[in-house]
């Protein structure tokens, strides 16, 4: 019998979600020889053509990582998509926008700007700013677009399964993997390698009494081991955010940025997140109230640190 | 003659006190701008910044959470968590660029027929002048 | 998929005037999601509920939307019929088409327009919505009555008679009220005391009335049916059973105190019984006036006390909290009267010899600070040109009370009635803005006063009043000849409004009891629920709910004992099953523990879940819109069903 | 110098034109100025504040829609104005559909945005009385005068809040601040017959006569006024007695500015005080044992 084909991409991401695969570590070897990898390009040299060339649906299953912040990014999705029998959103740039759909909170001129001339180590007297097409007398040269807005995978072409992790923990990544190579399928649209409850189920801090007085940022304090941080003041999303991870940053001591997403049926992961943490602010006078809720820090980027482009809003108006 | 904008809001109304202020303003023939559509909750403490998000999302150019005064919660204080919750969402909203008049937190009681009526046409021009919100271009500013 | 039908009322023109029935009705029936539509004129009315009927059976229909009037009004009427016709009553939603379009808005397109997204609106929300049974909770059949005016006397023997226990709260040292203080009442000039005293003895010998006096309710929890009320009660120095009221401990103690039953017409000691018909009839310690308690300055009284034996005093007596349970309160708290210093136009305050009315009525009392006699405050002398003043303060939105409080008609024309059978020679002006003597026997008695007795009514406002060499000159209007009047009087009433009791605020935000603009209690429904407050369980008796006479208080008081019996009538009720409840998905996070003001959520920690006590929870839906993960659900007004609504809004 | 934007009106411009220069010299006199608005029109006296015609309120948002440009604080003087000016302020700022249309139909719309206030305010709130009893170089010892203070400052007092309707206490504060002597007198809030005099003359007369009267038997020499109407009435309706001129009988009325200035020790021409009006205040001063100067 053939092996099942697998496809890896890159998009626009940290590459993160590329190590987490090799943590597969030992294992890498087994799935080598039960699969047959046919394109990978962090790993190793394929051509774009080399996908074009292969059939439709050609490819069993392709697990896709990164955001959408460019016309490349965008072409090999929708080329993947066409090639491939499963599409997989790997890991939270391509699940819910990751850390790389913060910005939009900005705009491409707003980017550019910073890039290639705010920064102070940049000296870009002509003010060059990269082109979509140059004439030279090699002949014309172009690099992708820089999009205004950065999408979700599955705001782009249509995805199968969703895998989500900053980057997705080891233990669940093989698990996942060994769930496509003759494993067990849930229905389409599911999210694999996560729980379904959150964060807090496998979280072992003691919980007491919910109320926060004060706002304490992770490294104005050092936080009791055992106590739940949202009760120390600190924010974590844990309450909002999908168990599964194993609560390896909580271990850490430090909060749950909120890195697997919304869970099952919430309808925004920022928004539950921003009620949860306010509802339980220890104030009821108006002023009180207002200094708790002016003393949390940066609110879009704490509560939509991972989902930006998955949220309701998706991003800021310009 | 170009047709001049109407806003959509959708208003969250507490069904002890504010719902029962429209239906005073309405048993009192008081009149006002239709672009506002009250849904009628049990307690403004239902209200889920997310619905607010979602409202706009959709493409509503405002939305009105109306509960009871401080003090006469018919939940003894449902209203104060959704204060508590609105005073944070309104510093995400700036964030998100979403003009403060757009969203708004209104005590309105049972007997103030007369200021809900007020409050639906202010929120009405005040929107208006600022026009349409329109979101869901926004999200497609892709390219 | 459900079957959904709709029906449009067109409420005779109401709606039909500015909304487009047929529209509304074709347009909606053409959804994929409607089976049936139809409209009728009144669809409260027999034929319209038969209309209704009818098509559920015959087109099989599972859920229904009635587009009508306020969900206030006919919610219950429909969902009723929706039940009689087989279908669950939580799939029959109301589409409020009146008060909030077709009353409001006059450009018919527009009406129309927004009626159609409220229909939406309830489409959405009924397809979602999931049938539901109530919840049966036992009823702790006692009453807690609060305040003990002639309202609270009167609902006090109706519930005790009828077998229940009842427990009186009562602020001051003895029941009867403001009645009490009155020297006649109309329309019969009844003595007010006369009739009253046998009822509050009654109440003292009740086996089924626990009297609490000196008392004050300071919390109340739980729900209709089950109440658990704190009653803190000022220490009671002077034993109420052991106490005979012999007075000899007033007669040794050493501090004179206004007495604030006369209005401070008259002084009483620290140590003092409130009026002579007093109940319980026992003295009471004052011990703001006291020389001192803590540490005892004094101690007169108490040794007074013991020599005679009777040993009824403690002074060592702390505040107690009765802990009680009950399945329903009566309000009966009461009126004060607008403090007419506030009404400087007539002087009251700097002119001794202006007065209140119910300072004048003490002044008529047998046992008032006069005994009877009509003086002037100033200098004692008898006045023989008085005028009274009716609306004094009152009808007056910008400045005073907008509100009239009915009564003082009535009570103007005894007073002036009564001065002239004392001072046969005095000369009594009425101003007035109209006679209001609506009431049996009223205008007779008025008509009467005006005629037999030669009062001169003046129909028009004082504009101001002020002393000059001895008499206080009164400035006014009368509107009838359309001349400015000018009296030389030696003595002025003031009609001044009723307001109500003081704490009516606090007493409210304890109850959960809202009040209205005007700082009353406000009923369920001005005409069809006046005896109920809008919380479930609270009933509302006498002048707390809006100024009225005795005999309107008496006929409120009796029924709202009846509106409390008819609920203790069963064992059990039935509570709205629409509360919050929790998904599988929740982890435990506690977020909603605090939240919940019923303590109706408890964390489990068995299963490291929240759980709901469906007993508790009043369905408010806080904890739902909280929840992080969305593992609380609030039954038929779900996350998805308000989204449906949204989208139905902005579609 | 501090300064504070200033609305003249018409009266002051023609028959209360004292009050205007009294004012302005007694704001130099205590530190301050009085700057005069750019482009100020008539307020429409009391006819801005019909309900049903809005086309008269037009003016008075004008008005203040052009004082925004300027300050958002508006001083008056003339009672008259301070009330029209005031109310329209109120008015606007309940975004009523009135409103609306009103500022559409103006070139500049006006939402409520400048605080009206009256002279007197300034030198309560601002100046403060302790500050301007420093001030006073020549007090007016035992002045006796009778403060007239009108309607349009007080009422209606939901909407001014200025004073108490009934007792009102500001004008006497600054008297007693400058020496004076203020006379209580019953009718003191009454109405002096306000417009009714243009038309009705026989109707206003008796009112504001009866004003002087009670003033004078209760021991007051001298009135003084805020508002130049309440002025005119409560002169005219002495005209008769003023022909033959028993001084004492006749009850002379000045603008407080004007008391004040003398008070601050400014000359009487400052304050456009005439010969006659001098005489009155120095007569109206409470005999001393010793007598009055002789040269």
């Amino acid at each position: 019998m053939t092996k099942p084909k697998i496809a890896f991409n890159w998009a626009s991401s940290c590459g993160g979600c590329e190590i987490a695969i090799f943590e597969l570590g030992a294992k890498i070897i087994d799935l080598a020889n039960k699969v047959d990898i046919v394109f990978w390009p962090a790993v190793m040299d394929y051509k774009y053509s080399d996908l074009e060339a292969m059939p439709e649906k050609g490819i069993d299953v392709s697990f896709f990582n990164g955001a959408i912040q460019n016309s490349e990014n965008e072409h090999l999705a929708q080329l993947l998509r066409a090639k491939s029998k499963l599409l997989v959103a790997f890991g939270s740039c391509a699940y819910l926008g990751g850390i790389p759909s913060l910005a939009n909170t900005s705009n491409r001129d707003q980017i550019f700007a910073n890039s290639y001339i705010e920064t102070s180590t940049t000296e870009n007297p002509e003010k060059i700013f990269p082109q979509i097409k140059v004439q030279k007398d090699e002949g014309e040269l172009t690099i992708p677009e820089f999009y205004n807005t950065v999408k979700t995978l599955d705001q782009v072409v249509d995805v199968d399964y969703y895998v989500p992790g900053c980057p997705p923990v080891g233990e669940q990544v093989s698990k996942v993997i060994s769930q496509f190579v003759g494993g067990e399928l849930p229905p389409i649209g599911a999210v694999l390698g996560a729980s379904e409850k959150s964060l807090c189920h496998e979280c072992k801090r003691v919980r007491t009494d919910k109320k926060i007085t004060k706002i304490v940022r992770s490294y104005q304090t050092i936080p009791d081991h055992q106590k739940c941080l949202l009760e120390q003041g600190i924010i974590c999303m844990g309450p909002a955010t999908r168990g599964g991870c194993g609560s390896i940053c909580l271990d850490a001591n430090m909060p749950c940025r909120g890195c697997y997403g919304p869970l099952p049926k919430a309808i925004d992961q920022g928004a539950k997140m921003l009620s949860a943490l306010s509802s339980i602010f220890d104030a009821d006078s108006e002023e009180d109230i207002q200094r708790l809720a002016d003393s949390v820090p940066d609110p879009l980027g704490t509560f939509y640190r991972f989902g930006l482009a998955h949220s309701l809003l998706r991003r800021t108006k310009q | 003659m170009e047709k001049t904008f109407e806003p959509k809001i959708v208003g969250f109304l507490c069904k002890w006190c504010s719902y029962a202020g429209a239906d005073l303003a309405g048993t009192s023939r008081m009149k006002y701008p239709p672009n506002l559509n009250a849904m009628r909750v049990n307690c403004s403490g239902r209200i889920d910044p997310s619905f607010v998000l979602r409202a706009l999302a959709s493409g509503a150019d405002g939305v009105l959470i109306a509960g009871c005064h401080p003090g006469d919660c018919h939940y003894t204080n449902g209203n104060v968590k959704t204060l508590r919750r609105f005073r944070l969402l309104q510093r995400m909203l700036d964030q998100f660029g979403i003009e403060r008049e757009r969203v708004r937190l209104e005590w309105i009681s049972a007997s103030e027929g007369e200021r809900y009526a007020r409050v639906v046409r202010g929120m009405t021009e005040e929107i208006r002048s600022l026009g349409p919100l329109n979101w869901k271009t926004t999200m497609e500013v892709a390219a | 998929m459900k079957r959904v039908g709709l029906f449009v009322c067109h409420c005779g023109l109401n709606i039909a005037r500015t909304v487009d029935i047929k529209d509304i009705v074709e347009k909606t029936s053409k959804r994929s999601d409607i089976v049936f539509a139809a409209d009728h004129k009144y669809l409260c009315s027999e034929p319209g509920q038969a209309l209704i009927k009818d098509s559920i059976r015959q087109h099989k229909l599972d859920a229904i939307v009635v587009a009508a009037c306020s969900p206030a009004m006919h919610e219950a009427t429909f969902k009723t019929i929706a039940q009689l016709s087989g279908l669950n009553k939580y799939n029959c939603e109301i589409a409020n088409i009146r008060e909030q379009s077709s009353w409001v808005h006059d450009d018919p397109q527009k009406a129309t327009e927004k009626a159609h997204i409220i229909v939406s609106e309830a489409i959405e929300k009924v397809k979602l919505n999931e049938p539901l049974q109530p919840i049966t909770v036992p009823v702790t059949r006692k009453v807690l009555i609060i305040g003990g005016g002639i309202a609270g006397i009167r609902a006090s023997l109706d519930v005790a008679n009828a077998g229940y226990q009842v427990y009186l709260v009562e602020k001051s040292g003895s029941i009867g009220g403001r009645m009490a203080q009155l020297s006649e009442t109309f329309p019969t000039l009844d003595c007010a005391i006369c009739i009253l005293g046998p009822l509050m003895v009654e109440v003292y010998r009740h086996p089924n009335i626990k009297l609490l006096r000196l008392s004050q309710v300071e919390e109340v929890r739980g729900y209709i049916g089950n109440f658990k009320v704190k009653v803190r009660q000022e220490p009671e120095y002077v034993d109420v059973a052991k106490c005979n009221a012999c007075g000899e401990c007033a007669k040794v103690c050493p501090a004179d105190v206004p007495n604030e039953f006369d209005f401070g017409l008259t002084w009483r000691k620290a140590i003092y019984t409130p009026f002579a018909q007093a109940v319980p009839p026992a003295y009471v310690l004052d011990a703001k006036n006291c020389l001192g308690l803590l540490p005892q300055a004094c101690g007169e009284c108490k040794k007074a006390c013991d020599q005679l034996g009777t040993a009824c005093m403690n002074l060592d007596a702390w505040p107690q909290t009765h802990e009680l349970e009950v399945g329903a309160i009566i309000v009966a708290t009461g009126y004060e009267l607008y403090d007419a210093t506030k009404l400087t136009e007539y002087g009251y305050g700097t002119c001794p010899d202006v007065m209140t009315s119910i300072e004048f009525e003490r002044m008529l009392s047998a046992s008032g600070p006069t005994l009877g006699e009509i003086r002037r405050p100033s200098d004692g002398r008898v006045p023989r040109e008085i005028v009274f003043i009716q609306c004094a303060g009152q009808r007056e939105p910008e400045t005073a009370l907008p509100y009239c409080s009915k009564i003082c008609c009535m009570y103007t024309a005894r007073h002036a009635m009564m001065f002239r059978e004392k001072v046969p020679e005095g000369q009594a002006y009425v101003f007035y803005m109209d006679i209001r003597a609506g009431g049996k026997g009223y205008e007779e008695f008025v008509k009467r006063c005006q005629e037999e007795r030669g009062l001169l009514y003046l129909r028009g406002r004082v504009a101001k009043v002020y002393e000059e060499n001895g008499k206080l000159i009164v400035k006014g209007v009368d509107t009838i000849s359309g001349k400015r009047v000018q009296i030389n009087a030696d003595l002025v009433v003031l009609a001044v409004g009723m307001i109500p009791s003081a704490g009516s605020k606090e007493l409210a935000s304890t109850l959960k009891a809202s009040l209205d603009a005007n700082g009353f209690f406000s009923e369920a429904h001005p005409k069809l629920r006046p005896l109920e407050s809008p919380t479930a369980g609270i009933y509302l008796a006498g002048a707390g709910q809006a100024p009225k006479d005795i005999p309107e208080t008496v006929a409120q008081a009796s029924g709202a004992a009846a509106k409390a019996l008819d609920l203790l009538s069963s064992p059990t009720l039935e509570r709205e099953p629409t509360v919050a409840q929790v998904l599988e998905t929740c982890s435990g996070c506690g977020i909603c523990i605090p939240l919940c003001p019923y303590e109706a959520l408890t964390l489990n920690a068995n299963t490291n879940q929240a759980e709901v006590s469906e007993a508790l929870c009043e369905g408010c839906g806080t904890c739902v819109a909280s929840c992080p993960s969305s593992s609380l659900s609030l039954r038929n007004l779900t996350d998805q069903q308000i989204l449906a609504m949204i989208e139905a809004i902005v579609a | 110098m501090q300064s504070y934007l200033y609305f003249p009106g018409c009266t002051l411009r023609t028959v209360a034109k004292d009050y205007d220069a009294s004012a302005k010299a007694c704001a130099r006199a205590l530190g301050f100025e009085l700057k005069e608005m750019q482009g100020w029109l008539c307020c429409g006296a009391v006819l801005s504040n019909v309900e049903d015609n809005l086309m008269t309120r037009a003016g008075p948002n004008r008005i203040l829609a052009r004082a925004q440009q300027e300050s958002d604080r508006l001083v008056t003087l003339c009672a008259g104005c301070y009330n029209v000016l005031k109310r329209t302020d109120l008015r606007a700022k309940l975004a009523s559909p009135a409103q609306q249309s009103i500022n559409t139909f103006n070139e500049d719309s006006y939402n409520g945005r400048v605080d009206v206030v009256h002279f007197l305010e300034i030198l309560r709130d601002q100046v403060g009385f302790d500050a301007i009893e420093k001030a006073v170089k020549a007090p007016l010892k035992g002045v006796r005068v009778g403060a007239y203070y009108g309607c349009l400052l007080l009422r209606p007092f939901e909407e001014m809040k200025f004073d108490d309707p009934n007792r009102p206490s500001i004008l006497e504060n600054l008297l007693m601040r400058l020496g004076c002597t203020p006379i209580d007198y019953p009718a003191r809030t009454d109405c002096c017959g306000s417009y009714l005099s243009v038309g009705s003359s026989e109707n206003s007369q008796p009112m504001s006569a009866t004003i002087v009267k009670s003033a004078h038997s209760c021991g007051a020499r001298l009135l003084t006024v805020g508002c130049p109407l309440c002025k005119y009435n409560l002169e005219s309706s002495q005209i008769p007695r003023a022909k033959n001129a028993s001084a004492e009988k006749f009850l002379p009325v000045v603008y407080f500015t004007q008391l004040l200035g003398l008070a601050l020790g400014l000359r009487p021409e400052e304050l456009e005080l005439d010969m006659q009006q001098m005489q009155a205040i120095r007569e109206a001063q409470i005999p001393t044992s010793e007598g009055r100067d002789r040269h």
